[in-house]
This record gives structure tokens, sequence and C-alpha cells, in this order.
């Protein structure tokens, strides 16, 4: 049987290759779909929790209703952030992520 | 689930991650994504979370994948340098996440592994039975799939409506502006600004 | 409502009126202000008999305590109000002529009416409190009206300077106030408990004292009024030398009418008694030296004022006929000093605002009124015996100056003021009315308007029958000649000697004189130069309180901005440094110093937690 | 009700963000909360509920956003902020191209005061009081004059040290009193150990003497407010720098046993205030800084009061003490922003405010010189005008300890009464010397062919000395206001947010399900 361990774990191991995406990539496109696959990777903890502790015998409706605000939010923030590249190359001409130091205090 | 479908949702997914990390065309590294979120949303519907795991295809492999393709296109980009990459951040993006693991791994070890509880479908339509109602056909869809006698089935979107509608109305307003001002946002920053007034690169 | 708070809606209504836009036309302005003191005269002369009303309302109110504004109309209140408002009626009058063609005419009424409005709000006070509002209110009006033409710069000095020499009694004034309110229970006049003595009372009267040494002028904040003289000259007479420099001795008389005389039984008696004299004999030696016509009036104004702080100061002594006698002098004062201040200042106007008697001359030939009145008003001031009113208040405080019948130092001293006074007023007298004119203004001098003349005439016969018996009689709390007194013989032989000693002194000095004979004697010099006090005080300012202030300022600069502002920003810019080097700019190490952070957050929560 | 006071400036102020006509709207939002507050103000009944709101915010900890007219304190700090808010944005004078922040800014500063002067909940009136220093610091930083980037690091760094040495104070104070929630009825109610209270007493005193330019922590103050704005050292000075005097005044009742060790030392600082400052301010060359720096020092009077209240031990020994603080709070947060006001107008006109550059300027404008005079005199305390009320009430309430018991002889605060009666005299030295310098004596290059104020220019002005000349003659039209203040009986129930219901009980409504909950 696949317990909550199972689950737990593949979602902490896509956490953390998309973590380690994001610290290793310099294409900034590249780094925000592994950003995307963290945020995967939690909701697949918040489904797994759902299913595991059950309430009144139903699966619990919370987790999976995070989820999707979650996949909202998500879909909101790429709409942005990818309009935010799309500018950002306009005036720069580069998305890697090492010629874009212009916050250095 | 039976554990072998999960092993091979389970290998497909992080299989299409590690390939989202490794490939260096980011066209290659979409597909994998693609793949990736796949994998997990077939984890989602072993997961009796029907509604998310359609979701997660439709916005995620559908929606979103096709924008980053779109914006990968339309910026004609090319594939990285591998020359680029740095010894120490290529070590720490492996060092750190694998402590990450660690730790994950030294919470798991902790817990005691429990099996899921079964589903109790008809001992759970009580609490959407309508006393007012006489007529059994005439209660909620969701009561009448929890009870029905020969096949009781998991109303799955319409349970996650109930609560979305019942429970988490006002947020789910506030998504929604969240969403009309990312569409007015999203506008405004991928206008060209009108000649003239446009700030020189710096 | 009671018609007496009339009294004071009255100025303050006039002073309002013009100020939020009567101003636009200067002769309405002055009419009004002239008309409100005539109603308030009218008032103070129907309301000379009647009773106390002792209305009042509450001004500031908390829980458990309140501070009242309230009139007390009694003998002595009615008294003053009388004085108050005849000499500023008088002296409205005058001034329609004086400053007939003022460009800040209006300004000026508008000042006059609020000095009316203050000085009768001191005059009807029934609390110290409501004392100190309208005593401070008079010092303002005082520092209006010293500055009118506030475009030259003495006059705007001047007025600067009387305010804060006033400040600086007030603040001794408001201390006495509140230790008083303290000791006596009550700022209530009628409701102060006569407190036992003690040093904490003695120190309370001394500092109430305060208040009066810088209203009223006396040594050591005597250095504003001669200053004050660069004001109009009718401001002069009303608030100079009739009635605001006297509310000093009212306000300490008032304490002893209402309260009890013994308040003074103490050291705080002898002190006041002592600064009166010195301040009148300082004040008459300054005043033997002074050229300019209104300051050899301001040093007499000073030295009158000395004889009734120490008639009052003595009432430690001699209980209340003591104070009476100090009212009486003040009562007579204010007249024949008003007239002298108006007289000056008829010559002033007539000599094309020329004030240096030695440019003078002549002048008795020419204005044959004012010259009249002037004589009148030196003979009251030197007390021409039996004739003036100035010698039977000036008996009486010599009288007071006796301890049962026996000389005292202070004697001694008043007996030489006595002398002094009759000298100088002789040299003022025969340089400015005798002799030829010494100057083209002085040539020219013509007569005055009618309406300034008026003025001059009634107060000289106010001058001249303001100490008979019956009329002074109307005063009670101002008449202190009810009962026998030793050494009345000592006492006339005294003054009539030292009168005509003085006069004739001074006319065998002064007669057909082109200059000061005198001016060359080096003790003389230092009567001249007012002993150096305002070079002292001058000093004192500069080296005491604006060293002190540009010290204060040096350390504030340096140690509190310098050292503990700046460390403050230097230490928040020092660590601004740190972080900064922090924000690479780069992406990865931000990363990196992200997933660094989530696994000490994980490590501290859940590892670190038992 | 009481919401609509803040809510219009902040409307008002994103509408002109937003692209409304700055000057009308910004206008038209002050002289509405002016007639709001008048009403406010006048129709209190004495009931703090009255008109107010409460909404719980968060449930642990337990806070509100309450807003109301808690006492007089309150209704008398809300008049003043919505007075000097008037007259502040009348008399702006706005450089071409930034009205949309200039005005913004100042409606922002007002709204900020009065959220903090209407809160009755400890959070939002620490909060509020954070969102008016923003705005501040922007307009002195950006808009100020000379020195600004310096004065503007100052300020910063000054209040924002003061700030959380202040949170700090008031977490503790929280944390202390274990009240049930935040609001001021249930946190008064609530009682602090005597061994905490010392602490606490010494976080809030230096973190509000900071906000209030305690010595020696006042050297931010008078180049801020002379680099600023003419609308922001108005307000700040005027109403916004009261705030630290309030809160000492609103949690003095929690902490009076606490504050008891620490007297001699604000004696000291208090007299730091009144006679170094003063000192100081005599010292200044310009018009500005010495306006700046007496704001410092007639701070000390106020502070006079709280030490008289402090030494008395409770309201009730010393009925005079808080109403006097009050009232001078009052008179000179109109009778500074007066003066601020008009310096700015001197520098319009004469291009100058260097003492030594000016004179005679009441020749070429009377009525310039008839206000500024006013707002001088009163600031020195001129019977008649408001500050004199205020101040001859703190010194009152100095000896009040001794009216009541004259056998005990002079105490610490009657000497420290004594001391600061000393400052009148150096105001006024101040303050007569500048009007001197500036109004009086022959007219000089600068001030030749100066104009006088316009009629519209006088509004502002006029408006403001009215409000120094009517509790001047008659204070009660002030202190009547906090007859009110016997605190009632029985802290109003807080209704707490029901438990929410498990899963699946399908009934939604306004009520339970949504985050707010209002009662």
């Amino acid at each position: 049987m696949t317990d909550l361990h199972h689950y737990l774990f593949v979602s902490g191991l896509l956490f953390a290759i998309g973590l380690a995406g994001v610290i290793v990539r310099r294409n900034i496109i590249v780094i925000f779909m592994c950003l995307e696959l963290m945020l995967s990777a939690a909701n697949l903890t918040l489904v797994a929790f759902s299913r595991f502790h059950t309430v009144n015998g139903l699966p619990d409706y919370n987790g999976q209703v995070l989820v999707f605000f979650i996949i909202t939010v998500a879909a909101a923030e790429v709409a942005v952030g990818l309009a935010i590249i799309v500018a950002l190359y306009r005036a720069r001409q580069t998305v890697d992520v090492n010629d874009l130091t212009s916050m250095r205090g | 689930m039976h554990p072998a479908l999960f092993y091979i949702f389970a290998i497909l997914a992080v299989a299409g991650a590690v390939a989202l990390v490794c490939f260096r065309n980011p066209v290659s590294s979409a597909m994998a994504m693609v793949a990736s979120f796949v994998g997990l949303a077939a984890l989602f519907v072993g997961l009796n979370a029907f509604f998310v795991g359609v979701i997660q295809i439709l916005v995620y492999a559908g929606a979103i994948m096709v924008l980053f393709l779109f914006i990968i296109m339309l910026l004609d980009l090319r594939v990285e340098q591998k020359a680029h990459y740095r010894g120490p951040i290529v070590a720490a993006g492996v060092l750190l996440p694998a402590l990450f693991l660690i730790q994950l791994l030294g919470v798991l070890q902790n817990m005691p592994a429990e099996d899921p509880e079964p589903l109790a479908l008809r001992e759970a339509s009580r609490q959407f039975y309508n006393p007012d109602i006489e007529s059994p056909s005439e209660q909620s869809v969701i009561y009448q799939s929890l009870s029905d006698r020969k096949d009781p089935s998991l109303p799955d979107v319409h349970l996650v409506g109930n609560t979305l509608f019942m429970r988490y109305n006002f947020p789910l307003q506030v998504v929604g502006v969240l969403l009309l001002v990312a569409t007015v946002g999203v506008v405004a920053l991928s206008k060209k600004a009108a000649p003239g007034t446009a700030k020189p690169p710096q | 409502m009671d018609p007496f708070w009339l009294f004071l809606i009255f100025p303050f209504a006039a002073a309002a009126a013009i100020q939020l836009g009567l101003k636009r036309n200067a002769r309405l302005s002055a009419f009004v202000s002239t008309l409100s003191v005539a109603a308030t005269f009218v008032l103070s002369v129907v309301f000379l008999g009647s009773d106390n009303p002792n209305s009042h309302f509450n001004w500031a109110t908390t829980s458990g305590f309140s501070i009242q504004i309230g009139l007390q109309l009694d003998a002595l209140s009615r008294g003053m109000m009388f004085v108050v408002t005849g000499v500023g009626l008088l002296v409205h009058v005058f001034s329609l002529g004086y400053m007939k063609d003022d460009d800040g005419k209006a300004r000026y009424f508008c000042g006059l009416s609020i000095f009316m409005f203050s000085m009768t709000g001191i005059v009807l006070a029934d609390n110290f409190i409501m004392m100190f509002i309208f005593w401070e209110l008079v010092g303002f009006s005082s520092y209006l009206l010293i500055g009118h033409w506030f475009q030259k710069d003495s006059a705007a000095d001047a007025a600067k300077k009387a305010f804060l020499v006033n400040r600086i009694g007030d603040f001794g004034f408001m201390i006495g106030i509140l230790m008083l309110w303290g000791l006596a229970g009550s700022f209530v006049f009628d409701s102060m408990e006569l407190p036992a003595q003690g040093p904490l009372l003695t120190a309370a009267m001394l500092l109430v004292f305060c208040g009066a040494v810088g209203k009223s002028a006396q040594f050591p904040l005597h250095v504003w009024l001669p200053d004050a003289m660069e004001g109009p000259t009718p401001v002069s007479a009303l608030i100079h030398a009739a009635t605001m420099v006297a509310a000093g001795v009212y306000m300490l008389f008032r304490l002893q009418f209402s309260v009890g005389a013994d308040l003074f039984a103490n050291a705080s008696g002898e002190i006041i008694a002592w600064i009166g004299a010195g301040t009148a004999l300082l004040a008459a030696l300054m005043a033997t030296q002074q050229d300019d016509i209104k300051r050899v009036l301001a040093y007499s104004t000073l030295s009158q004022l000395g004889y009734m702080i120490m008639a009052v100061g003595l009432a430690g002594h001699h209980g209340l006929t003591a104070g009476e006698a100090g009212m009486f002098h003040l009562y007579t004062h204010a007249w024949f000093k008003a007239l002298l201040f108006l007289g000056s200042g008829a010559i002033i106007y007539a000599c094309h605002h020329e004030q240096d008697i030695w440019k003078m001359g002549g002048l008795a030939k020419r204005m044959r009124g004012t010259t009249a009145t002037f004589a009148i008003a030196t003979a009251a001031l030197i007390a021409v015996p039996y004739l003036v009113s100035g010698f039977y208040s000036k008996e009486e405080i010599l009288m007071q100056t006796l301890s049962h019948g026996h000389v005292t130092p202070l004697f001694f001293v008043a007996v030489f003021v006595a002398f002094l006074t009759p000298f100088y007023m002789t040299r003022l007298f025969i340089v400015t009315f005798l002799g030829k004119p010494r100057s083209h203004g002085a040539e020219e001098a013509r007569e005055v308007p009618t309406v300034m003349l008026l003025p001059l005439l009634i107060l000289a016969v106010l001058s001249v029958v303001a100490g008979f018996k019956p009329i002074a009689g109307m005063f009670s709390a101002m008449d202190p000649r009810h009962g026998h007194h030793d050494g009345a013989a000592l006492v006339l032989a005294a003054s009539a000697g030292t009168l005509v000693a003085g006069v004739l002194l001074g006319f065998l000095v002064y007669r057909r004189r082109d200059a000061d004979p005198l001016a060359s004697n080096a003790l003389f010099k230092v009567f001249r130069n007012k002993f150096y006090i305002d070079e002292a005080y001058a000093k004192v300012v500069r080296f005491g309180q604006d060293a002190v202030a540009a010290i204060a300022h040096f350390f504030d600069e340096f140690l509190i901005n310098g050292l503990l502002v700046g460390g403050l920003s230097r230490g928040a810019a020092g660590f601004g440094n740190l972080f900064r080097r922090l924000q690479s700019g780069n992406l990865q190490g931000y990363a990196i110093l992200f997933a660094i952070g989530i696994l000490l957050v994980i490590y501290l929560t859940v590892f670190m937690t038992p | 009700m009481i919401v609509l006071l803040i809510l219009i400036p902040i409307a008002a102020a994103i509408a002109i963000m937003a692209g409304a006509p700055a000057r009308p709207a910004a206008l038209g939002a002050a002289l509405l909360n002016l007639v709001l507050g008048a009403i406010f103000a006048l129709t209190f009944t004495g009931n703090p509920d009255d008109g107010g709101l409460t909404i719980q915010i968060l449930e642990k900890p337990n806070i509100h956003l309450a807003l109301g007219l808690y006492d007089g304190m309150s209704i008398i700090l809300m008049l003043l902020t919505v007075i000097v808010t008037f007259a502040a944005v009348l008399s702006g004078r706005c450089p071409e191209g930034t009205e949309r922040i200039w005005f913004p800014s100042t409606l922002f500063i007002a709204a900020g005061a009065l959220g903090a002067f209407l809160s009755t909940d400890l959070f939002f009136f620490y909060a509020f009081h954070e969102l008016a220093l923003i705005p501040t610091f922007i307009m002195i930083g950006m808009l100020g004059r000379g020195d600004r980037k310096e004065a503007a690091w100052k300020i910063t760094i000054y209040l924002a040290f003061g700030s959380i040495v202040l949170l700090a104070g008031l977490l503790w104070l929280v944390n202390a009193a274990g009240a049930d929630s935040l609001l001021f009825d249930d946190l008064l109610a609530s009682t602090i150990p005597a061994d905490q209270q010392k602490g606490i007493a010494a976080f809030l005193l230096v973190g509000f003497g900071i906000l209030v330019s305690l010595f020696p922590f006042h050297s931010w103050a008078a180049p801020a407010y002379a680099s600023a704005p003419a609308p922001v050292s108005m307000l700040h000075a005027g109403v916004l720098k009261k705030f630290g005097l309030y809160g000492l005044l609103r949690l003095y009742p929690m902490i009076s046993e606490g504050l008891q060790p620490w007297l001699t030392w604000l004696i000291v600082l208090l007299l730091g205030n009144i006679l170094w400052v003063g000192f100081v301010t005599i010292n200044q060359k310009r018009l500005d800084l010495m306006l700046g720096n007496s704001s410092v020092m007639h701070m000390g009077y106020v502070f006079l009061a709280i030490a008289a209240l402090i030494a008395a031990g409770s309201e009730s020994a010393n009925p005079i003490a808080k109403p006097a603080a009050i009232v001078l709070m009052f008179a000179h947060g109109v009778s500074i922003a007066l003066l601020f006001g008009l310096s700015d107008r001197i520098e319009r006109k004469t291009g100058t405010l260097e003492l030594r550059d000016l004179g005679g300027l009441a020749k070429s404008a009377p009525s310039l010189a008839f206000l500024f005079g006013l707002a001088g005199l009163a600031s020195i305390g001129l019977p008649g005008l408001a500050n004199f009320a205020g101040e001859v009430l703190v010194f009152l309430s100095g000896f009040k300890e001794f009216a009541d018991d004259p056998a005990g002889g002079l105490g610490p605060i009657q000497v420290a009464t004594i001391l600061s009666l000393w400052g009148v005299v150096i105001s006024a030295v101040y303050i007569l010397r500048a009007y001197r310098r500036t109004f009086q004596g022959p007219v000089v290059t600068a001030t030749d062919g100066a104009r006088d104020l316009t009629f519209a220019e006088r509004i502002p002005a006029v408006f403001l000395a009215f409000f120094l000349i009517l509790p001047g003659l008659y204070p009660n039209t002030l202190i009547q206001f906090m007859a009110h203040d016997a605190p009632s009986a029985e802290p109003p129930q807080i209704v707490h947010d029901a438990d929410r219901p498990p899963l699946g009980i399908p009934r939604w409504s306004p009520g339970e399900g949504s985050m707010l909950t209002e009662h």
C-alpha cells in the first residue's frame, strides 16, 4: 500500500528538484518553471493530507480548496511574471539572471 | 490506488522534474514540465481528488504551459551557455536540496506510517440530508450520490463547489478580484510605451 | 447680567471694533475709542457709591477646581476706577489733537482701548489669576503703544525692553501668586485667609512684590520706564505716569485692604519699603541731569512711585494707614503727573517734536495756557504747602517714615528726595519756559489747540483740589487722614525747608544758562549716565544670557546633535552598509540564501523544539 | 460615523492620486472633515460608543479596528487636527507639478493623526501614527527646502528609533496587562504587576519622549520643521507631535505607579526642554529654526503637567494636570501651525528667513505683522490667547500639591514649576527679538516693496487665529469637552467571533463565514 510517507517524499523530492533548478539555472524563464514546480509539489502535500485526514468519512475539502486557490493565484502569477519578463527582455535584451543585477545595493 | 500505478506516476513526475532542470533548451524544459505535471495530476486522481487533478491538467499543462512556450518562442531564446555554470553555485544547488531531503527523511522517520482510511460515503451522506424534503429524489445531488444503494460514489466536484461557495465565498471573490487585477496589470505591463515617453534602456 | 460688566465691555468692544473693521476710518476709530472711555468714566461716577456686586463666572473649570473672572467693586476699586477712567478720558481727548495727523491713528486708539480694558480688569479683579491676566495685558498694551512708531529702532527696542523687563517681574509675581494660593488657601482676595507668619510667607510676599517691581518700575527693574518715553507722549501720561505704573502699588494695597496689612508684618515689608526709598532716591538723582523733558518727568515718576512703594511697604509697621498714604499719593500723583506729561506733550507738539530742554526756552511767553498749567502741576509735584494736592499726600508719606514721632533712616532718605524734587523741577521749568528760545522750533512754538488745552485745564484744577479733604474723602480707601499723627510739625518743617532749599538752589544754578553747568562734574556725570545701570544690564544680557545661549547652542549642535543623534544615525548607516553588501543583485545568490533560510527554519522549528 | 473623519481624507487623497483636481478635492475633504468634526464634538454625549465602530481584525492577538471619541482628550485633539488640517491645506504653497504628492501627503498625515487620536484600540493607535509619519518623511525628503536630505534622514532615523522603543514598551505593556483585547477599555481595566510597571514606564517615556522631542532627543525637530514644506511643519509640529503626549496621558492610569521612580529624571529632562532648548532658541539666527526650537521648548510645559500628574499619583489627586496638558497641547498646536504658516509667507514675500536680512515688514505688510504678532504672543503665553490658559493651568497643576498641603513646603514639582516659569521670560526674549528683527525697525532691501497678505492668504491665518482667541478669552469652550471624562462604569461588551462550524453545514451568511465581523 502507499501511505502518506510516499506522497510526502515524492512531494519533497519535487520541491528539492525545483529548488535546485532555481539555484542552478540562469534562464529566468526556466527559474520560473521551477518555481511552478515547487508550488505544485506543495499542492501534492495538501491533497495527500486532505485524503489521509478524513472528516466524517469524506476527504478534508478545505485542503483541496486551498489547492484550487493556489493554482488560481499561480496562474495569475505566471501571467504577470511572464509579462514582466517580456518587458524586461524588451529593456535589456536578456533573460540571464547574471546580467540582471541592477538591484545591487 | 494501486502501488504500481503510484510508482509509475511518481517516477514520471520526478523524471519530468529532473529533465526540467537539466535540459538546456527552454523548450525541452517546458515539455519536461508538462510530463511532470501530468504525473502529478495522476497522483491527485489517485488520492480521490479528481477535480484538482483535472484542474492541474487544464491550467498547468494547458494554459500555463502554452504561455511559457509562447513567450519562449516570442523571445527566441537560445540554449544556455554551459561555460557559464559556476562550480560553487552548482554545488550549492545540489547540496541544499539534498540537505532538505535529509531533513524530510528525518521527519518522516518519526511519523507513524498510516494507511488511508477508507472513505465512508454512506455515513457521510447523513450530514447532507435535508429533513424538510420528503422525497429522496429531490434531495441534493451530493446526498443522492453518497447514499446510492447500489453504487455510492464520491461527488468530488460538488463537494469542492459546496466548500468553495459556502465556506470560502468571500476569499473566492477576493481571488476573482486578484485575477482581474492581474489581467489589467499584464495589459499595462505588456503595452508598448507610447513613443516619446519611453525611457532609454539603462 | 450685572451692569458692572460694562466697565470691561465698553473698552473691549471699542478695541475689537477698531481692529475688526473701523481701522480703515481713523477718525471714526478715535471717536469710538474716546466714546468708550467717556462711557466708562460716566459709569465710574455713577457707581461711585455702589455696593460690591460680587458677580463672577467660571473661566476655566476642571473637576473640583475653577478659575473665576469676577468683579470686585469696593471702596478701593471704585476710587481707582475714577482715577483710571478720569485720566484716561482726558488723555483720549488730548490724543485727538496730539495724534491728529499720525498714520497709525486707528492703531493708536485701538491700543489705548486695549489698555483701558486691561487696566479696568486689574482694578476690578476679585482674584489673583484674573489680576495676573490683566496685569500681563497692560504690559502688552504698553508694548503696543511704546512701539507705536515701530520703524524707529529706539522705539522698537524700548517696547521690547519694557515687555521683557515686565516679564521678569511677572516671573516672580506668578510664583508669588502660586505660593500665596497655597498659603492663603484661595485666589479670591476676599476668601484669602491671613496665613501664619513664616519664611514661606515672607518669600511669597517678596515674590508678589516682584510683580510690582516690574510694573511700577522699582529698582532694579526700573530701566524700562525712561526708555518707554519713546512712545507718544499721551501714552506716557496715561500709562507710564498715572495708571499702569501705579498698578504695582494698587496690587500691594489690594492685598493689604482685602487680606490684611499683617501680610507685610515681616522682613518683606521692610525690604519693600527700602527698595521703594532706594528707587525714589536713585531716580531723583538721575532726574537732576536729564536733558530730555520726558525723561526728567519719567525719572520723577520713578521717584514718586518709590515713595508710594515705600509707604505700602511700611504697612507692616503702621497698618493700613501706611498703605492708604501710598494710595493717596497715587491718587494725587495721577492728576498732576498726567498734567505734567500732557503739558510736555503740548510743548513737544508745539516745538515740532523737539524734546531737548536745552533747545527750548522762553516758552512762557508763547504758550501761556500750557505754562500756567505746567506751573500748577510742578507746584503739586514739589508739594507747595496747603495749596496743592501733592502736598497733602507727600506729608502723609513722610509721616509714615516716622516711628512713633521719632525719625528713622527712611525719614532722612525721604526728606532728601523731597529736596531733590524741587531742585530738578526748578531746573526743568526754568530751562524750558524762561529765558530765550534756543532753537528754531522753540521760536515758532504757539499755543496748542483747544482740544489739547482743555484736558490740561481740567487736570490743573484737579491737581489743586484733589487733595482737599471733602474731595479726597469720597475715596475713603485712599485717604489716610483719619487720625492724629505724632510729629506732624516736624514733617511740615522738613518739607517746607527742603522745598525752599531745592527751589532756591535750582534757581541759582540754572538761571540764564544755555547749557548745564553741572554736566562736567564727575559725580553728576554718574547721575547723567544713570549710574551706568543700563550699561551693566546690557553686559549682563550679553555675557549672561547671550553667552549662555551661544554655549547651549554649541553643545546642542556638538554634543547632542553630533554625538547622540549622529551616533544613532551613524550606527544606522553602518548597519545599512553591512546589509548592503548582502544585496548583490544576484538572483542565484538570493536563491541560495533563501534555501539556507528554509533549511534553518525547518531545523529550528522541527528539530530544535522538543 | 466617526470613521468618516478618516475615510474622507484618505478617499480624497486616493482620488487626487488617481487624477481628481488636487486642490479643490483636498480643500473639500478638509472642509468636510472640519464640519463633521465640529458636529461630532458638539453632539458628543459622553458615550464613547456613539457613532464609533468596532471591527475585530484578528483573534489572537485580539485586535479591533475600533474608532470613536473616547473622551474629551480625543475630542479636543480631533478638533485640533481638523482645524490645523484645514488651514494647512488652504495655505499650502505647492510647487508646480507636485500637486499629486503634496495634497495626498497632507491628507494622509491628517488621516493618520485623526486615526491615532480616534482609535480606541492600542494597535491602531500606534499604526495610524506610523501611517502619518511616512508621508511626513516623503514630503520633507522630496519637497523640502534647504538641507532637506539631511533633515529627512535625521527625522526618519529619530522617529523610527522612537517608534521602535515605543513598540517594545507597548508590547511589554500588552503582555503584562493580559487583557482580553487591545481595546483601551479592556487595557485600562486591567492591572499591571508593580514590578513590571517601572520597566514599561521607562520604555514608554523614552519612546513617546522621542516622538515629542523630549530633551535630549530633540535635535531632529528644528531642522526638520525648517526644511519641511509648510503644511508638513504645521501638521507635524501642530498635531502629530502631540501623539506622544496623548499616548502618555492615555496610558497613564495603567502605569501610574511605574512612572513614579522616573519622576526626577522626567523633571530634569523637561527642564532641559524648557531652559536648555530655550537658550538654544535665543541663539537662533533664522526664523524657521527659531520656531522649530520654540516648539520643542513648549513641549516641556506639557511634560511639566504630566510630571505633576505623576507626582500626584492619580488624576483625582491633581484634577488640573490633565486638562492643563490638553488645553496647552491644543493651544500650542494652533499657534505653532499659524507661526509656521506665516513664516512660510514671509519667506515667500521677502525671499529670506535670516533674521539679519529682515526688518520693518510691519510697514508694508501690516496684516502679516498683526497675525504673526498675535501668534507669537500667543506662543509666549499672553493672556487672552489660548496658550496662556494652558500655561497657567500647568503652573497651577504644578502647585496643586503645595496648595493642598502648604505645610509640606515646596516639593520637587514646585521647584520645577518655578524654574519652568523662567522659560516664560526666555520665550518672550526670543519671540520679541524675532518680531523686532522681522517686523519692526526701518525697512531693508528684502522687505522693501514686500506685499501684504492677500485676502485668500489671510483666510487660513485668521481661521487659526480665531481658535487662539476663542479658547483664550474663555477656556471653558475647550475644557467643557472634558466634562464627560468620568470613565464609564462598565466596559462595553465585545462579542467574539463564533467558532467556525464544521465542514459541510451548507449555510452561508454574511455573519459567520466572512473574515470580518461587525458589531
